[in-house]
């Protein structure tokens, strides 16, 4: 969506050094790559172990840490299908074909304006990589994130480690404020008074409650879509999301994955991916 | 040194290694990822004579070994190709081919005309043969007349290079290797995608919006073998292999059964940099075999009396 | 409980689950590894009058999610299999598909009459669509005239139900259901295999000693789905689908495109009992969607207008 | 060939408890299985772990050794392409669908027969569990063990352990008598006076030869033939190899995974698989 120039891609075979399971289908795996270990908050890689057969096709995954020094990446995984737990299954020491750093990522803030991060799950993961862009005092940011219950809030003690403020809320009150991850979202943007900004990034409905609630109060918010991807090189145009650029008559179809995954909020058509 | 120059009529390649239309977008966007001028050529996304926005999604599926698309030939026009992306394509040391669509025969003519006045187009890459679209593509392809008559028009309209992109969704591919031939043809790619369908079981709906799509990908392979090997014999014209291409044994799998070249399509997704491998397995191949030419494999193929 | 039984013409099959010809021998071979009572019925390797000793070795090749094979019809013939294997096979309490093939439509005749006279034999399955044979098979199943002359000779020559397997080799397979139809046949088998063609790049011989091949197995379900849906929508009578069928959800997708019964191909020679894990996912899906009967299934794709 | 009965099979997904490597591509994995641990010397299983885009079908092999009281069978394995490597990379605990024990395997000597048994490649596997079932003195019996070189003799030390007598040669000289496996043979067949038998598995070429010298000594002589399975169960038809049986007008396809793989050598056209 922005045109700002984002660190280039490689396509390179890389090993996977670290595995840390998170419990039931959630773990965090980290990988060798000098390319991606640039990338910016939001930006993500195209991962496929080998091949398979039900598996034609890489898997977009989130960078959720970086380590330029040492080359190395993690994201964080949930194993749902053939792809993200083949994945998954990776052995520490074996290895992955990886494309990446891909996407254009979240918009850096002014110093001035307070941060609101809104996360769902693996929605989250860009977060950890973002807040340490942040440096500021944790006073200036906060991370609301929601789950249907506490077994959906994996990600809560690593970026507790990552020592972000966080706000914590389920469906069924199993863990932190019983909702909503709206409810305790619009409690704190009627405390705030001064320039607020929003950055949402999860399941498709929590995404378009927020921008809503940007659009009514004004507030800039960008939201990370996650359309089904294919290539992430802006080839198979399979990754397309519908979005009104200004001064163009009708919203067009755009690859998330080279103009996106991150878009002004009030860009987006919502309801069609 | 083996020599991996190929002739596609007047066209001159570097090596026989191209990338397929719809799965390179129009050659830029893999730049920086791939040195294109590794390949041979790059074909572009289907081109029409205006902009078109495609199909809804889910426009791809993934099937055993293949993949399913829909894409609906979103693309920029023809126009806007030669004025905004062209110039920069340019800059790229190789072979341009533009994928022709119409949804008239005066359309294929008009967009052939208008590619071939550019700078830097080599080659016309006619797709009588798109299943996802419901007007022309794939009904062009499926009817010997009407493949005539859209190729012949390309004929008249241009002095590039013209290669007819084939249907594999018919019941004798030679009929159409023929018609192109004699419609003026000066080669044939060989083939689209094979018409499917895949159904999401728990909505009872299409795995794709548009309904039906191409099937692509290894999965074909055999078929797409076969079809190359049968319009080989058909025609003079050289005949550019597709269909299911991932390693240079299935591209030599082509080359011995009569392709002169042959390009990878939906491996650019999942391994867009996998022409190096390709062509060194091919010069590993062609050395054991003390060939010093690719030229003397094309159609080496020992077929059974 | 949920209603299994389906109709095929006067069959009726205890469920929607066959083993498809050529990948079940006569049955008797897995009834030691498959209780056959468990399947709505078995169809048997292809039959001409007389005993066949097949196509040379190597007969079938390994693609990506498929099966290239060209056996060419090795078989014991129908009379010996009326008075040597029928009788074993009529201990089973299956219904058993003679798969009926012939050089001429007088042999295809021929062999219909002995296996409608034969006690045990539930229904005759013409084979026009083997793609491994030098006469017959293929030629009739890819010309529309010879389809409907076939098929009227065999249902000249029989009271039993007459289902023609029809080749997916073709522009437009509805134009082949219909000659069908017309022909007077009960039901019609979609589909047999698709013709190809894989090379051994160190011989450069093709990999099968025929030289092509039929292909066969998940590769080949979208085109089969699509072709099922395509025929169910061409014609009144039942449609059987046939394509790589490889679980239950694979099933249900032709289910869902309009076939009323299915066979299992290749799957049967590396998972000869997945039909109790097939009919098991039907019916837990059947329940979960509310559905008491899998008739109510059929044909109920919401294809976008 | 015979039609002696056989153990029933079964198709079942079984687990593969033991992994011994024993150096380069060749291992021995042994599996949980009632029926197969009923196999008889010469039978083999189809086995395969798990559907894999270039391994549509199983792969047949023979049964080296079986533990009918712990309900266990173990196999020797070269891994040599897709199919066979997936087999070799199974890890202790996962499962594989197995079906067997299939085919007819050696039809036992009489008490008053010297047996020769002539092995090469992973044709010396049978011989193992032939060698247990021949429960009488090492006298009266040899195998013949041979090969290119000392490292294509991967289980002397495994044979020896069973208390086998074995002569062993290689082409090369490096381990044994230099030459081929038939020079020994012939040697042992000369110095022989009494009634004798033959069983050969291995290379096709070497079977060809072995069944020679048994046609020139009226020796009866079994070979175990491997042409390329499917299925091992008579309906691919893929794996039909020539056999001439009495009485019929002309040789005819037949399957050898139901009517061998073990067949009388006069029956065996050669040089058609
Ligand atoms: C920009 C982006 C970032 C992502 N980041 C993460 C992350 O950090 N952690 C994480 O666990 N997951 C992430 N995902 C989602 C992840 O890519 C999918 O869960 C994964 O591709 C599912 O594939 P599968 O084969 O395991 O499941 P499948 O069985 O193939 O599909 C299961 C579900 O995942 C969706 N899906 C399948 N393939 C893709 C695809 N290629 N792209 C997008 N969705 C797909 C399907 O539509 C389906 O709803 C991200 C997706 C995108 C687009
Ligand atoms: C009765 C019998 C017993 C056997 N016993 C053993 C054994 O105890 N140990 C052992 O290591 N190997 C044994 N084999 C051979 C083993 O089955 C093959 O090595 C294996 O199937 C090769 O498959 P692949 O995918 O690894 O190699 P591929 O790359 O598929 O093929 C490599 C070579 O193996 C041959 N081959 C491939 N598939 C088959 C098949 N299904 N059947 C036969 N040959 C095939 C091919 O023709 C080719 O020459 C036996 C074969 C038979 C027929
Ligand atoms: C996503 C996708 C889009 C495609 N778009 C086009 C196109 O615009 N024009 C065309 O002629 N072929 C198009 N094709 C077909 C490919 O060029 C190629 O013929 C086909 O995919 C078979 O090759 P493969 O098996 O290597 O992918 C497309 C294929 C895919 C997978
Ligand atoms: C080895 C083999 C032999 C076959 N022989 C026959 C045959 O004799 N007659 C016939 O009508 N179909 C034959 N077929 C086709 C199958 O019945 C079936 O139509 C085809 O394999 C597609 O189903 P599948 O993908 O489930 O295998 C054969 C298929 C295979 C793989
Ligand atoms: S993922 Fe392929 S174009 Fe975006
Ligand atoms: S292996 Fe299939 S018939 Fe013998």
């Amino acid at each position: 969506m922005t045109s700002r120039t984002m660190p280039p891609a490689a396509d390179r075979v890389c090993r996977m050094v670290k595995r840390e399971s998170l419990g039931g289908s959630y773990s965090m795996l980290t990988f060798e790559s000098a390319e991606v270990s640039k990338a910016q908050a939001g930006q993500f890689a195209m991962i496929q172990p080998a091949v398979h057969a039900d598996v034609t096709l890489r898997r977009p995954f989130s960078i959720m840490d970086t380590d330029p020094a040492e080359g190395r990446f993690s994201i964080f995984l949930k194993a749902i299908g053939p792809g993200s737990r083949a994945v998954a299954d990776l052995r520490e020491g074996e290895s992955a074909r990886v494309l990446g750093p891909l996407g254009h990522g979240f918009t850096p803030p002014f110093a001035d304006e307070r941060v609101f991060l809104v996360g769902g799950g693996y929605g989250v993961a860009p977060f950890a990589l973002f807040s340490q862009g942040l440096n500021r005092d944790r006073a200036n940011y906060r991370l609301f994130y929601g789950g249907r219950s506490a077994a959906e809030l994996p990600l809560v003690e690593e970026l507790e480690k990552r020592g972000m403020a966080i706000t914590l809320s389920t469906d069924d009150g199993t863990r932190g404020e019983k909702g909503r991850v709206t409810a305790p979202l619009i409690a704190a943007l009627d405390a705030e008074h001064g320039k607020a900004r929003l950055y949402a990034c999860g399941p498709e409905p929590m995404m378009h409650a927020v921008a809503r609630i940007a659009l009514e109060r004004k507030i800039p918010c960008e939201v990370s879509l996650d359309p089904w991807m294919g290539c992430g090189l802006g080839t198979c145009l399979g990754c397309v999301v519908k979005i009104q650029e200004p001064g163009e008559s009708k919203p067009k179809n755009r690859p998330a994955c080279t103009e996106g995954p991150v878009f002004d909020s009030t860009r987006v058509i919502w309801g069609h991916h | 040194m083996t020599a991996l120059k190929v002739r596609i009529g007047s066209l001159e390649l570097r090596n026989p290694l191209m990338a397929a239309s719809g799965t390179c977008g129009y050659g830029v966007e893999i730049a920086n990822i791939v040195d294109l001028s590794t390949l041979g050529g790059i074909v572009t996304k289907g081109l029409y004579m205006s902009a078109r926005d495609g199909a809804e999604v889910p426009r791809i599926a993934e099937t055993p070994s293949g993949l399913l698309n829909a894409i609906g030939l979103q693309g920029v026009g023809i126009r806007a190709f030669v004025e905004k992306v062209l110039p920069e394509l340019r800059t790229h040391d190789t072979k341009v081919i533009v994928n022709v669509c119409g949804e008239t025969v005066d359309e294929y003519a008009e967009v052939s005309r208008i590619a071939s006045d550019a700078d830097g187009v080599h080659a016309l890459e006619v797709n009588i043969s798109c299943p996802n679209v419901k007007t022309g593509g794939i009904a062009f392809g499926t009817d010997p007349v009407m493949t005539h008559e859209v190729v012949s028009a390309v004929r008249r309209a241009s002095r590039l290079p013209v290669i007819p992109k084939l249907s594999p969704n018919v019941t004798d591919i030679t009929v159409f290797a023929r018609a192109c031939e004699e419609a003026g043809a000066d080669a044939i790619s060989c083939v689209n995608t094979f018409l499917g369908l895949a159904i999401d079981v728990e909505s009872r709906k299409p795995r794709l919006a548009f309904g039906t799509g191409g099937l692509s990908g290894p999965a074909i392979r055999p078929l797409a073998v076969r079809m190359t090997w049968q319009a080989a014999r058909a025609v003079k014209i050289p005949i550019i292999g597709i269909g299911g291409i991932a390693s240079a044994n299935d591209a030599l799998e082509f080359f011995i059964a009569g392709a002169r070249a042959v390009q990878v399509g939906t491996l650019n997704f999942s391994r867009p940099n996998i022409y190096a491998d390709i062509e060194a397995g091919i010069v590993e191949y062609l050395t054991r075999h003390q060939l010093s030419d690719i030229n003397e494999l094309v159609g080496t193929i020992q077929y059974p009396a």
